[in-house]
């Protein structure tokens, strides 16, 4: 941890934090500091409009700092035109706006759709819908017993030429960081388009998509300390431009006749309909926060509250903890106690203001996978300290106490 | 932190010293439950005589709130008049228990009612909703 | 007016209107009440945690809220069950989830779809997508003199059996407010499925849902004092348990295996991924708020504010006046000016601090009808007052001033 | 409540008496503008001789700006080399309109800016974001 970090001031920020609770479901979603409810707070009182379509003054502050926004999200990504910054309601949005429109325009019968086992719900059910329509197959890269993709079968898979391989950066359940960058370009060397699910790496690594080279990114707001409601799809503008519109409606146009419409420019064009505009001020307001505080010290932050937390779980007897040593993870825990269901984990640690994820995180077929029915899940920020870890063990005690 | 209140002793003892736990041989009706979103299974066995329940077992495997409930169910119903299980209310369930059971732990609660119902009683279009979904 | 109706006392509500701007243009937006602020605030420092997948109180409070606000939009649309409410980002998406999953599911080649003349472009350009991947046919029922729908147009169309028929509860250019359960009824009887765009309609009259016998009605938050970023889909519980998914994702599923999967029940089928969960809850704020003050007393209010706007506007010479008279109309006032371009009104009208929309209101093919290129459009809810419309008009005198 | 400020009477002047409004006959070069969400259309007609710009008419409809603008425009226009039209720039049309244009109103001041660079120059690639998109 860096020596500048100082966890407890940032800690003032968050209003949540303040009722004692030890928060430790952030990858579930994070709080959100009073700088991003204050952006908010600030539209709502002082200059509450619609944007784009109106020309007095509200409504141009409102559209500036809406598409100021924008801007912010641009650069946090280094996406090399705005044009390629759509706004969406989260991740799943964004891989299904990715599905409909690129999907049904690129995906034919017979072409390959490669996953990873370890994906969410989100990057796995819009293909299935995708390939089913279209007749296009899935196939999905394993993971070795330390929760790391098993690279070997991925590059088997690319030998067959697929058409899309779409994986997550940082796993939800596992906390692996993927090699995304060493992925994408062999992928891409492949001749795929290449989606990124960014739920999990925005927050906590961030990314550069010039440099990664992928095709599409996508995140969400409400895990970044942004508020709910909105989340970004980033996609290369010669993608972006070549595909048809998702939803039709107001925004998205730039001529509307009864039998015909021509459409709007980037990014307008897949942004239909008033859109989330206080929220992707909040969300323009969380990048501000996020990087003032610093991609990688929050990184390291996290790598080393992952070591801490590791050498404490273990020493937790009866307790089995999934994935990869603390230097290739993020900080996220996935955790299975013998003989007591992580649901009643959950309730007991609930008792004692220690909030866990209990279920399968949306990733059902990472759970048949690991032979479980589900895990208990303890998830970290940059707001997440030492001793939070340490009442969660005295939790996981007790729960073994009251169970024994 | 009072955690003994939620998990009482008797709760607890009914999960890990299961009453009616197993099959029975050419059950009159056998129905199971799944709850994929946390993996909780309750399945049970009834024979059936002159309208009443006269022998029931169950199986499964989750959480200690499923596991019980579905424990204090079958001893509930050994010796009750079809009739009279039919009318077992979520309330029932709830009362018996005796905890104070959160929305989200519900479902596990009301698992066993959910295989009472629909398994031994051919409901097949019961609201979710009643169940806790 | 009622004479219990206080304006003023409401207006103490609104922040944005402690600025001292006449704000007409709440078709576009409409301003939100401290109410609405505070409920979403309580959530993002109280009990600020994801929905549905956590077992601590945090999660279970925060998805009470978020069911709760879906009982109150049952509630406030009679719907029969709270599994027919769907939360969306808003209208648009509303209709484009109607036309992703039913239509594609329901119309076939050949088949017709009736829209109206006046409708907006979320309610054209989804149907034009539909019509063309399909070969289905689209027909309009036009507007007479006074801005009403021709009635006897609609009837010729429904005798040639349409298998879909879409139209406004109320215009949002003309205020026109159309007969909708006449509508509703005959297209019914004529074996159509009905949508109702209820935008405009459920801010300012409220609808009954069974009573009117629709199959669909979509609105926005953003419009009846909620925030921005949610909405809300009515759909029939026998239409929407039938319809495939819209969203693959989290959430909407019962389990997901490798190469399919089980969608839930109603609601959450529709609702993939995380959702607006602070909107959602603002929403059912702005929801309990709009039917304190009631809305019956904001339609007459309303209806009070149009036949003063009416007679006042009809003493500014030069100035065309679109739509029905008061007496079938909601607050909204579309105007063109002779010599005066809408956007210049505006821009005259903001430096007076009057807040209105220029513009063709994302209703490109009813501007054509009206054969004007843009309007400058007045639009009043349940916090306008007199004083703002003598605004509008001094601003207009104003501009001929400038202009003349 | 300064709107003298904003409409300056010179603009409203160019509004009221556009200079060079009307269309050649046989142009060398035509070509029309057209921005659907407001209507504001402008058209400019140019004689080219030895690569000056020896005449220029326009015609349109729309707001005050963009029909100033374009007046404002011809005027410049008339009599300059092809080549140093080419580097006509946004700030140089803002300049000289000399009113302070908000986002929204851009598109309006920028469109006869667009006929310029559009039609007279072949560029079909142009960035939609230059003039105010
Ligand atoms: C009649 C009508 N329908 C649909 C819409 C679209 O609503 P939204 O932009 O909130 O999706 C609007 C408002 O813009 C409207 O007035
Ligand atoms: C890896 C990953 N992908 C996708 C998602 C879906 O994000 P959202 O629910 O915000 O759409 C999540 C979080 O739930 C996630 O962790």
């Amino acid at each position: 941890m860096l020596a500048t970090y100082d966890v407890e001031a940032l800690r003032q920020d968050f209003p949540f934090l303040q009722t004692g609770v030890a928060y430790l479901d952030s990858a579930n979603t994070s709080q959100r500091p009073r700088q991003v409810l204050e952006a908010m707070e600030r539209y709502f009182t002082g200059f509450n409009a619609n944007i784009h379509r109106s020309a007095y003054r509200a409504s141009e502050q409102a559209t500036e700092a809406y598409e100021g926004a924008r801007d912010k999200v641009r650069a946090f990504l280094n996406a090399a035109s705005r044009k390629e910054i759509i706004y969406t309601r989260g991740t799943t949005e964004g891989i299904n706006l990715v599905a409909y429109s690129w999907g049904r325009q690129n995906i034919r019968a017979g072409d390959l759709i490669v996953l990873t086992i370890m994906e969410h719900h989100s990057n796995i059910v819009p293909w299935q819908i995708l390939a089913r329509e279209k007749g296009a197959r899935l196939a999905y890269v394993d993971v070795d017993e330390q929760g790391l993709l098993r690279q070997d079968q991925f590059e088997t898979l690319l030998q067959q030429g697929p058409r899309l391989v779409c994986f997550t950066q940082v796993s939800n359940t596992l906390g692996t960081i993927n090699p995304y960058r060493e992925m994408t370009a062999s992928a891409k060397a492949a001749g795929a388009t290449v989606l990124i699910d960014g739920a999990q790496g925005a927050p906590h690594l961030g990314i550069d998509v010039q440099e990664t080279g992928c095709d599409f990114y996508a995140f969400s707001g409400h895990k970044i300390c942004g508020p709910t409601g909105i989340g970004i799809l980033y996609g290369r503008r010669e993608l972006l431009e070549a595909m048809p519109p998702f939803m039709g409606g107001g925004d998205m146009i730039r001529a509307v006749r009864l039998y015909d419409t021509d459409y709007a420019p980037l990014p307008e064009k897949f942004e239909a309909g008033t859109q989330a505009i206080a929220e992707a001020i909040g969300l323009g307001a969380a990048i501000d926060y996020v990087q003032g505080v610093g991609l990688d010290a929050i990184h390291a932050h996290e790598q080393a509250l992952a070591e801490y937390a590791l050498e404490a779980l273990s020493e937790v007897s009866g307790l089995r903890v999934f994935g990869p040593p603390a230097s290739g993870r993020a900080g996220v825990i996935s955790m299975w106690m013998d003989g007591i269901h992580p649901h009643d984990l959950s309730t007991i640690l609930d008792r004692h203001d220690v909030n866990i994820r209990a279920g399968h995180n949306c990733t059902m077929p990472l759970m048949e996978r690991l032979g479980v029915p589900a895990t208990a899940r303890a998830s970290f920020y940059l707001y997440t300290t030492r001793k939070e870890i340490d009442r969660l063990v005295a939790g996981l005690e007790d729960a073994k106490r009251i169970f024994g | 932190m009072a955690d003994d209140q939620f998990y009482r002793d008797y709760i607890l003892d009914h999960f890990r010293h299961p009453r009616n736990y197993g099959r029975l041989e050419n059950p009159d009706i056998a129905h199971e439950e799944y709850n994929p979103l946390c993996g909780d299974l309750v399945g049970m066995d009834f024979r059936i005589q002159d309208g009443t329940i006269e022998d029931v077992r169950f199986h499964g495997r989750g959480c200690a709130i499923s596991q019980a409930s579905a424990s204090l169910m079958t001893e509930r119903l050994k010796g009750m008049p079809l009739e009279e299980a039919r009318k077992i209310t979520k309330e029932d369930v709830l009362a018996e228990l005796g905890i104070e059971i959160s929305a989200a732990r519900l479902k596990c609660a009301l698992l066993p009612l959910k295989v009472v119902k629909v398994g031994a009683y051919g409901l097949t279009d019961v609201d979710e909703e009643e169940f806790g979904s």
